[in-house]
């Protein structure tokens, strides 16, 4: 792609990854979560590999990457769902305590974010498994059906 | 005769679709208990504000561990898809 | 041992999944401890099969609530329907179950000398346990929307080991004939779920 | 009352599957046949969300919630799967449409001759 796409790109991956990453973190209180932060990371590296090109962007982003990111945030997201299994499997085992414990009152509130209990911290794992995930399907196809250089 | 089979059951399978989308509740006038339940306990049970985001975490944690795992498969799936062939023997 | 038992049910389904996201970590140490892994954690599933199975065949319909204070507290406490996914284990599925787990241990068994002239070979461990995975989810959920997200990991994972040697041409189109049939097919099955989300359908009083 | 005519979000929905299944049914280019796939989906998700549509409901979010009754929030939750479910195949057909187009030199499914349907 030309110069200019190329600087443009790189002033506006930080917006992006900056925009995704708050709307992880703001999944329980706001519209948004794992899903829809994840692909807006995965669409911000989309950016970059349609900017400076599958090849360039496989020799700092290598595809193990993505799945050391995947597999992490997967182990996140199964061990909350066995923290719980004093209980039963998927119980929310944080409801009430310290980390992320707190219980808003009933009906409206402007939100806080240490509230939740494990469903906050599945949003993140889940935000990491899915814009690693994207973006490696992306990386993959983009580098498949590339010009070999 | 393989054409006109599909084209009467695609027009049996639509009558069926829009049949349905006469006989179905009105669009702004829903049955909803479950859902009434939900709205009302999801903040005292899971503290999160955002009752879609309780139902996807907590209610039904078990079907976004599946999502999950389908994600990790198609991206396994698209890897290994396209992996290079290095040495393997042709049996 | 009693405790394992009342969550056998659900740990049937999540063992294979936690293998699946944990063999790409462990083949970095090596292939042997791959092997080794998934071949303890598949037979592991088996162990806990057999002693389900023992459990139903003495005492009935195996219930399992997932997320709730307690595995058997099916109805929350001041409502009449189940809101939680339950996981409801009779004589008929423990029967598939025991069957796809040992298949399924023959076949990992089985693969481990077949495997060493292909290349890519964790990811054909990976999309073996997640196959596991799918059809023991699929036999043991009582929730019709849980049966085609189950349904969707077997498809996914069934084409894609269908299309696994991908120097041949048949098997890729093979593969590719299968993820369209299935796919087509579980989206009508969402439909249903969507239908049977409206109930008064035909009798809209 | 009973299903009066003026669902047109469930007429919409027939429309969209009976277009999707034709194509599904009569393309021959394999490319056509999973943007059939995608529209499927899209209609199928389309269904689940009108299902959960209250009269003048507010999003079922409680962070400075307006006055008024909410929207049923679990068929957005069982959409939200099946949207990643739909990128999920979509990705892996595309994938495995490139291989065949690799081999067979052709994406055209009448003749290689094999793959008929």
């Amino acid at each position: 792609m030309s110069k200019i796409v190329r600087t443009i790109s790189n002033l506006l991956i930080l917006f992006i990854l900056t925009f995704g990453l708050y709307v992880i973190m703001h999944g329980h209180m706001t519209p948004g979560g794992g899903f829809p932060g994840g692909a807006v990371v995965a669409s911000g590296i989309a950016l970059l590999i349609v900017a400076f090109g599958s090849h360039h962007v496989q020799k700092t982003l290598k595809e193990h990457h993505f799945a050391i990111l995947k597999s992490s945030g997967l182990l996140i997201f199964i061990g909350l769902a066995f923290g719980g299994i004093g209980a039963a499997f998927f119980y929310n085992f944080l409801v009430g305590s310290p980390i992320f414990g707190h219980i808003p009152p009933y009906g409206p509130n402007p939100g806080d974010v240490w509230t939740g209990g494990s469903s906050t911290i599945m949003n993140i794992a889940v935000g990491i498994i899915v814009s690693a995930g994207l973006s490696a399907i992306v990386l993959v196809m983009a580098l498949a059906t590339g010009k070999e250089r | 005769m393989r054409k006109s089979a599909a084209v009467i059951s695609l027009s049996i399978l639509v009558a069926f679709l829009i049949a349905s989308a006469l006989l179905i509740h009105p669009f702004g006038y829903p049955p909803s208990q479950m859902d009434d339940y939900i709205i009302q306990n999801a903040q005292g049970e899971s503290g999160a504000n955002s009752v879609v985001d309780t139902i996807v975490f907590d209610y039904r944690g078990f079907d976004t561990l599946g999502e999950a795992t389908i994600l990790f498969t198609a991206v396994t799936g698209v890897v290994m898809l396209f992996r290079k062939r290095k040495k393997e023997t042709t049996n | 041992m009693d405790t394992l038992v009342a969550h056998s049910a659900v740990l049937i389904i999540a063992i294979p999944l936690l293998a699946a996201f944990l063999t790409p970590l462990i083949s970095r140490a090596s292939e042997k401890a791959r092997d080794i892994f998934v071949i303890t954690s598949l037979a592991f599933v088996e162990f806990l099969v057999i002693i389900l199975a023992k459990d139903i065949y003495l005492n009935g319909i195996h219930i399992y609530t997932l997320g709730a204070s307690s595995p058997t507290l099916t109805i929350p406490e001041h409502y009449m329907v189940p809101v939680r996914i339950i996981l409801e284990v009779d004589a008929m599925s423990i029967f598939m179950g025991i069957i796809s787990a040992t298949v399924s241990l023959a076949a990992a068994i089985y693969s481990l000398s077949f495997m060493k002239r292909e290349t890519g070979g964790d990811r054909f461990y990976i999309l073996l346990l997640l196959l596991v995975a799918g059809m023991l989810g699929l036999e043991f959920t009582g929730d019709m929307f849980n049966m085609f997200v189950f349904l969707e990991i077997l498809s996914i994972s069934g084409a894609a080991l269908a299309a696994f040697r991908t120097r041949f041409a048949d098997a890729v189109e093979g593969g590719f004939k299968y993820i369209v049939i299935s796919a087509v097919g579980a989206l009508v099955i969402l439909f249903a779920v969507g239908i049977f989300y409206a109930p008064n359908i035909i009798c809209s009083t | 009352m009973t299903g009066s005519i003026f669902n047109i979000p469930f007429l919409a929905v027939a429309a969209l599957i009976g277009i999707a299944l034709y194509i599904i049914i009569s393309q021959r280019n394999l490319i056509k046949l999973v943007m059939g796939i995608t529209i499927l989906e899209s209609g199928v998700n389309l269904f689940l969300i009108t299902l959960g549509y209250r009269a003048a409901g507010i999003t079922p979010i409680y962070t400075h919630a307006p006055e008024g009754v909410m929207v049923l929030p679990v068929p957005q939750a069982l959409t939200l799967t099946s949207i990643v479910i739909g990128v999920a195949t979509t990705a892996l057909m595309l994938s495995m449409l490139v291989l065949t187009y690799r081999h067979t030199g052709d994406i055209d499914s009448e003749k290689s001759r094999r793959m008929k349907g």
